[in-house]
């Protein structure tokens, strides 16, 4: 088979025979197949594997642009999809930033040949931190749940209890991997919300705390897109039952909202997302967890902490691991939970973007979307049985629409959207049964008037529609 | 570059980016929108975040970007363990696609037909590589691929009623720590085997080790110090006959590819890093892809959802009976699947095989090379390395004084990477390379000639060597008392100014 | 006006009002104003300019995007144009390449700022050299067209005469520029070519050459594709005339067709846009000069020459320009023509594609895209009544296709391939009225049997369609 | 980096990217397809380039480009007259939009409506710019644009029937120097004018100059002294009067936008560099644009095809009765038209005006800054400097020695680019600044240090300065001789193997 093959791939230089046999003479070896007789000859693997030939760079190019063309994206669509992953603006120099080949493919190296690596990042650090107001925010971790699970049994090991209390209104795509990073050790117990505003019942708050309650969880904006009011109430009380609190926060709403150690969180964490990240279909997502300058939290990061230090050249900096004895490289199962490849890249873009908004630009991003969003419930409000939002709360970016009087399951206000090129809110009817037909809509500051207004005129339109399911299928089978 | 930090750069009133303006009757229709919010809740003090032009940004991240040793700008073979190959650039043409960039998770399926088709059609090819039968590349990495496979190892366990008893799992010491560290995160009890003389994992100890306790054994093989143990199936017998469950860390697969699988060795599971040993790039560590592969008994315990093909339609599947939930939101990090399934269609079969071949081919004539260097050693057994080596700096550090560290800092001179973390230290002054199947016979020659240069100045002027680097983007870190004393750290440029400024009023 | 004005934008960064008053003040001026009191009041513009208001980021994204959406390119319909502009595949490394923001931004700084461009365009001519054969090879010139008429003037200056003569078959578009960068001072005469196979008809080229002709012009490929063989003879002929020969290549053609050098060409010339430059609507152009290290061609390049030189430290080399002095940038109009910004980045991505292929690329190209030609040429000759090619001579990447026995216009068969998703050939029935309804068809590597098999199927289906012009418009009105 | 020449890493059998195989039916059905070239065609040895592997292609040419002092790295005010601002990344996403990238210049009109759309939106905001009545986009630079203007000149003398009397063009010293040239070549005398003591060109000498062989008057203003001659109207009056036309290179127009205009100063033509003013970035040297406008009565001199609007579609335009043709292949670099018409719609009619206060404050302040510098100075008259400024190291050269020269190689051990082309040398030990409106005051001040810093240097050290560079990718070039003599100059590599062996021989 080799015999046949005349040119050397592109990715793999020495294809070429000739250097093969010189080194292999070099080795003192006869073959490759040599070099392999560390693995037992009943292991090799005699079969051929059954993968397609290799693609030429032109060829591999429009067979998987070919594929890319059957998926219909948000710049074709209209999307008023959040729910976890929001469809911010990424401003062009995120990408040239995280797209630079010295950026995209480094990797773990030293201070002295990645200085410009730790720099962005300990520089991330430092514009999270000032977005939060804490003084230590991590290397970022997967996403945002798992920095909430990463909270809390951050929060499980300094309280030495193993019980958190999380509000109902919860994400449940995150609360399964919450459940799934605290289990076997963390028991997860679940808070009430009062029926007319979506926020934490505090009596039922009350009533579950106790001495095993190692943390209170809860988020600002919600899931459900409320904003929720209590924090200082709720901060108070877990601390009256010596619990920590976390927050876990959309960092676009900052701008605008008191971040949560204003009103007592002792843990922050959250979602990079939205701060220069493309959805990338869920790739775009990034954890991150502050905290105060306090030993007792910092000792209990599992992740990689860089710090700031003086070089042997007076007026130059260096950078390297705080406390890197903590972690589980040095530790193992020792070690506090674990790190690894996580998602470095994105906390570098992060940085970015809060570099180029700058505070007024935070402040105007919150502003463009509390204008916008209270703008679309007003008008999805005003169409008649259509109720926007389902909770007597103020809202920040994302808001539950209840569709249970129209008629209209979501299933099929949602079908009626997307047949007119538009993404409709995720369908909460079998996340929240209770809620009955409800949606989340997600606004953000890259929806204008008119795509509102098409979204509410659509929406409208599906609600007047008498037809029956079997004629619209007759009508946009081409869609 | 002498770039500052960037809050450094803070110009009042400056800025970098302009919003989109709310439209004017959207102001008349609702007012400013931040009166809503409750006035508890509303940031009375904007957030000290610097105000810099779009220029000035966009130059500091070019010039710190500069100062960033990219895996394509230097012989990146100093970052054993850590598979550094070449990342394809016709990959991040497809990565950076808006028909892949602009999907948003949660559409309706059939608007993301492409992107299923891809994550199944990896799926398909990863089953090949490994005889596994089903994968799923929702974990963001090798460690959470571990804990998803700890997690597996539970649920299975409990669903047959052994969720209590079994709470042991064991592992190898040159394994990756995240194995022993997320297994304990699931709260098992941690057995850790050392080896024998030669490098091996000892069947004997693990003979030992196993009983009606153990849940599941981990390891990787070959290990970091690139020896293959050829009792492999002996040992995942031994765990299936003590009732437990084995798992295959496939970091370092790279020298496997159509050589051995996992199936054949006796494993349940496998994860092989797509940003390693399928080429996609590591980005400063992350975002990233653990492609985890099972067994068919395992299916139903893994995460939600699986990519499935239903006629001519795929499907996302989140009925799986007994799974563990998720590891990570939404289906992970879709992009680098992505690029994983490009570089394999532009390898094949065949050229997969060629990765491997070359792999072992190239760290063999480095492994023969390394050991001509004076002070330079590969502890255990001669021989029988596949696609890396752990050496040790034993002899040179006794006869100089001059450390492994030391030569890492050399090294940065030279514009190579030599990766300092191979904790624990169980070989002495050890350093690891693994060259890849990316690098030519003339790149491997430069590094040797480096390590030879080097290795030579610290027998005739160990001081060269000791004060480096001399010729890096930095000088040596005062490390030691800034990185550990929570007085002097500071984790942040705020922490920073806090900190200094105290340190100054109490100097005055 | 400035008043009203809250925020800097953010490309200038002094539009800070404290900023420009601080400055002001340093320099000792009370207003912006003042500062243009070099203008005459008179001539200072009083209205406001009819410019829309500066859009945000994401607001021009969406704009630009928007119109740009309104273009249909070649890979949503298949292409078979070529014509001067060619498409070909750009492997992926020439865009990152090209794309890098240090190549991107830079200009024209000296050998010790900018190495790395000298370096790269060093290595350009040196590629490109190898390529044609000939020893030197100038930094890039606009285009094809430029770098003909350039040769023509540095042939004519050298001999002294002001005749040039050009083959009938050259492109239009080509010798509109030529005529226009020769006139006044050069005069063009045509050379017939020979009725069957379009190659330069020797009598007519022996009847008009003179002790006036400075140099014969010929193209190898030729503009209607077909592959010019008596290149020797030509220049021969020349050269008993004290002539110089100059031939104008695409150098996509040069792994398998004979270098112009080696049939006797003083002066290369031709196009680098088939070597790694997307189309870009024609802004992927980029001309290249070659000749022998002989002075007294060198002394008559206008271009910059960038040569190589040791450095003070051993074995270091740098880079710098070659007998400046020649050029307009330091004699003004006693240079030689004249020299500016041309096409720099494209040179060096041409490197970069010649890096990329290797002479085993460039000899396989070729092959490709002969065969692909062949085949298509072929099956093209297969639908009855259509004539392919119309020329008896091998032909190279393009050649004509005749439809004069069909019935049916170039222009109708090209709007039932537009209909049909297909950019049909170059219709040369405007520039070429002798050869009837003429079509240019260009075959490239990037075309799979597939493509080819489309187009005949559709143009077969083209001229079997009888239907008549009204009633085909009114199918394909929506079109 | 010290990175080969690319034919250095040459290794046989290596290559950079595969091409699509041929399909098997095909060559069944031609053959090799190479065999019908005919033999005297047929290229017998292959060209002789380097076979690289993907991988180390790449990594020559990133290392090469972190060896390129881009605009985006620094202070880029050192390469005057060039118009160096910040080419804002949003314009590079649309550049290279296959949308733009993957058009063919002769598609139906219909399908590129986008493009067409684009190119006249631009032409409107440059007749609002300028006042001219119609553009072109054609021209690849203002070297060409140039060449067009006197292309046109010369169709409009000819449409006359003073084709031949009007023989002469007038320009002036302080002008680019294609004015002169291309003007030259389209057969023209040229005649240069000298300024007055204050740096303005003399109107009496224009007086003397004009006369019935007057074709036309070329002329930059401001001149690349950065003065404005504010008689200009009376310039073009005394031009028009005796039967010229005017034309005006606005290269240096970075201070003039919604400041003052080519109509009004009586032009009947000028120009833009879209890469300098309009901020499309400079690529090394283009591929770039020279946008020019024309007055109505010379639109049906212009070159084809323009873009017309007719209803609601655009259009090509190629009849024009007196076109002079064409000067570049199809329309010129329109993804450069396409950059500069997003620049403007980013800044809209109040942003272009702030570009020219704000190029002109900042222009004024380093002038101001500068003459503080000892021995630096700047010629002509006091004041008056709108966007750039010639200065002259006269004094300093006289008292220490060192030159403009020295200065440049010092200033890149700085990381800023200096400009020491200056031709031809009016000004003694010239150097011109151009900060533009893209800079800010840290910015200026950085520079300002910098030159402030080798003065000094000049005066107490000035050995530092003449062996500059000290800390720049490479060291003083031998210059001299390998550039001027053509025993030794080597123009490629090739060359210079040859060159090289034949030393070595003659040495041996």
């Amino acid at each position: 088979m080799n015999n046949q093959k005349k040119a050397a791939h592109p990715y793999i230089p020495n294809t070429v025979p000739e250097v093969q046999e010189e080194m292999l003479r070099e080795i003192g070896a006869k073959t490759i197949d040599e070099l392999f007789d560390g693995i037992p000859e009943e292991l090799h693997y005699k079969k051929d594997m059954n993968i397609p030939k290799a693609l030429s760079e032109y060829e591999l190019s429009r067979y998987i642009e070919g594929i890319l063309n059957k998926n219909i994206n948000t710049k074709e669509y209209l999307n008023f999809l959040g729910a976890g992953c929001w469809n911010h603006y990424v401003p062009a120099v995120c990408d040239e930033v995280n797209q630079r080949a010295e950026f995209l493919t480094a990797y773990a190296g030293d201070p002295y040949e990645d200085h410009g690596r730790y720099q962005a990042l300990f520089e991330y650090q430092s514009l999270m931190a000032e977005l939060v107001d804490m003084d230590v925010v991590n290397v970022p971790t997967f996403d945002w749940a798992q920095a909430a699970a990463t909270s809390i049994r951050m929060a499980s090991r300094i309280t030495g209890r193993k019980e958190v209390l999380l509000p109902k209104t919860i994400s449940p795509d995150r609360l399964k991997i919450i459940k799934n990073y605290c289990s076997p050790q963390i028991e997860c117990v679940f808070i009430d919300y009062e029926e007319d505003s979506g926020q934490i019942n505090l009596n039922d708050l009350e009533d579950k705390l106790s001495s095993n309650t190692a943390a209170v969880y809860f988020e600002n904006p919600s899931y459900l897109g409320f904003i929720e009011t209590k924090g200082q109430k709720i901060s108070k009380l877990a601390k009256s039952f010596e619990a920590i609190t976390i927050v876990g926060v959309d960092p676009s709403s900052l701008g605008v909202l008191a971040p949560p150690s204003h009103y007592g969180a002792d843990i922050v964490c959250g979602d990079l997302q939205p701060l220069g990240m493309h959805m990338n279909y869920g790739g775009g997502q990034s954890g991150f967890i502050a905290t105060h300058d306090d030993l007792t939290f910092i000792q209990e990061y599992p992740s990689r902490l860089f710090g700031i230090a003086p070089t042997v050249v007076k007026g130059e900096y260096g950078f390297g691991d705080v406390l890197y004895d903590r972690t589980s490289f040095a530790l193992r199962e020792k070690g506090k939970e674990s790190v690894g490849t996580q998602t470095a890249l994105w906390g570098i873009t992060a940085g970015v973007y809060l570099s180029l908004l700058g505070p007024t630009g935070m402040y105007e991003l919150g502003k463009s979307i509390m204008q916008k969003s209270q703008y679309a419930m007003g008008q999805l409000g005003n169409i008649p049985n259509v109720v926007a939002s389902r909770f007597e709360s103020t809202n920040f970016k994302e808001f539950v629409v209840d569709f249970s009087h129209t008629g209209k399951s979501v299933k099929e206000v949602n079908q009626y959207l997307l047949d007119n090129g538009i993404f409709g809110g995720k369908d909460l009817s079998e996340e929240f049964p209770e809620l009955g037909q409800c949606s989340l809509f997600c606004i953000t500051e890259i929806h204008s008037k008119e795509d509102i207004d098409r979204l509410v005129r659509t929406i409208q339109e599906c609600i007047d529609s008498i037809s029956s399911k079997e004629e619209r299928d007759g009508v946009h089978a081409k869609n | 570059w002498d770039e500052p930090i960037i809050f450094e750069l803070h110009k009042i009133g400056e800025r970098g980016v302009t919003l989109p303006a709310t439209e004017e009757e959207i102001t008349n229709n609702v007012g400013d929108g931040v009166s809503a919010i409750p006035l508890e809740m509303l940031r009375k003090t904007k957030p000290n975040l610097p105000e810099i032009s779009q220029n000035r940004v966009l130059r500091h991240y070019l010039r710190l970007s500069q100062e960033t040793l990219g895996a394509a700008f230097n012989v990146e073979i100093g970052q054993g363990t850590c598979t550094m190959k070449y990342s394809p650039k016709i990959n991040e043409a497809f990565a950076s696609s808006p028909k892949m960039s602009e999907l948003h998770p949660l559409q309706d399926e059939s608007t993301v037909q492409g992107m299923l088709e891809v994550m199944y059609k990896l799926d398909l090819c990863m089953r090949e590589i490994s005889g596994m039968d089903y994968f799923t590349f929702q974990p963001g990495s090798g460690t959470q691929s571990l804990f998803t496979m700890a997690s597996i190892v539970r649920a299975y366990h409990e669903a047959n009623g052994e969720g209590e008893q079994r709470d042991e799992i064991i592992t190898t010491i040159f394994s990756h720590p995240s194995q022993a560290a997320t297994a304990a995160v699931k709260g098992y009890k941690i057995i850790t085997l050392y080896p024998d003389k030669d490098g091996f994992p000892d069947i004997e100890k693990l003979k030992a080790a196993v009983s009606e306790r153990t849940a599941g054994f981990v390891v990787a093989n070959p290990e970091d110090t690139g020896i293959y143990n050829p009792r492999i199936k002996e040992f995942t017998k031994i765990v299936h006959d003590a009732g437990g469950i084995c798992n295959y860390d496939q970091a370092n697969a790279n020298g496997l590819l159509g050589i051995t699988r996992a199936k054949e060795a006796g494993f349940d599971m496998c994860f092989f890093n797509l940003h390693k040993t399928f080429s996609t790039p590591h980005a400063c560590g992350g975002p990233a892809t653990g492609a985890l592969g099972v067994v068919d008994k395992l299916m139903e315990f893994m995460p939600g959802p699986l990519v499935e093909k239903q006629g001519e339609k795929y499907i996302l599947n989140d009925r799986l009976k007994h799974s563990i939930g998720k590891v990570r939101s939404f289906q992970g990090v879709p992009q680098t699947v992505l690029r994983a399934y490009a570089w394999i269609r532009a390898l094949g079969a065949e050229g997969l095989k060629d990765v491997a071949r070359v792999a072992v081919l190239n760290n063999n004539y480095l492994y023969h090379k390394i050991l001509n260097i004076h002070g330079a050693d590969a502890p255990y057994i001669k021989g029988k390395r596949l696609e890396q080596v752990r050496y040790s700096w034993e002899k040179l550090t006794k006869d100089t004084g001059v450390t492994t560290e030391d030569i890492s800092h050399r090294m940065a001179d030279f514009a190579h990477h030599y990766w300092s973390s191979h904790h624990p230290f169980v070989v002495p002054e050890p350093f690891t390379l693994e060259p890849t199947e990316s690098l030519s016979k003339a790149d491997l020659d430069e590094y040797i000639a480096s390590l030879t240069h080097i290795a030579n100045e610290a027998y005739t002027n160990p001081e060269i060597v000791q004060n480096a680097p001399h010729n890096s983007t930095i000088h040596r870190v005062d490390e030691q008392d800034y990185f550990e004393n929570p007085e002097k750290w500071c984790i942040t440029w705020r922490s920073y100014l806090k900190k200094t400024n105290k340190t100054e009023t109490i100097n005055s």
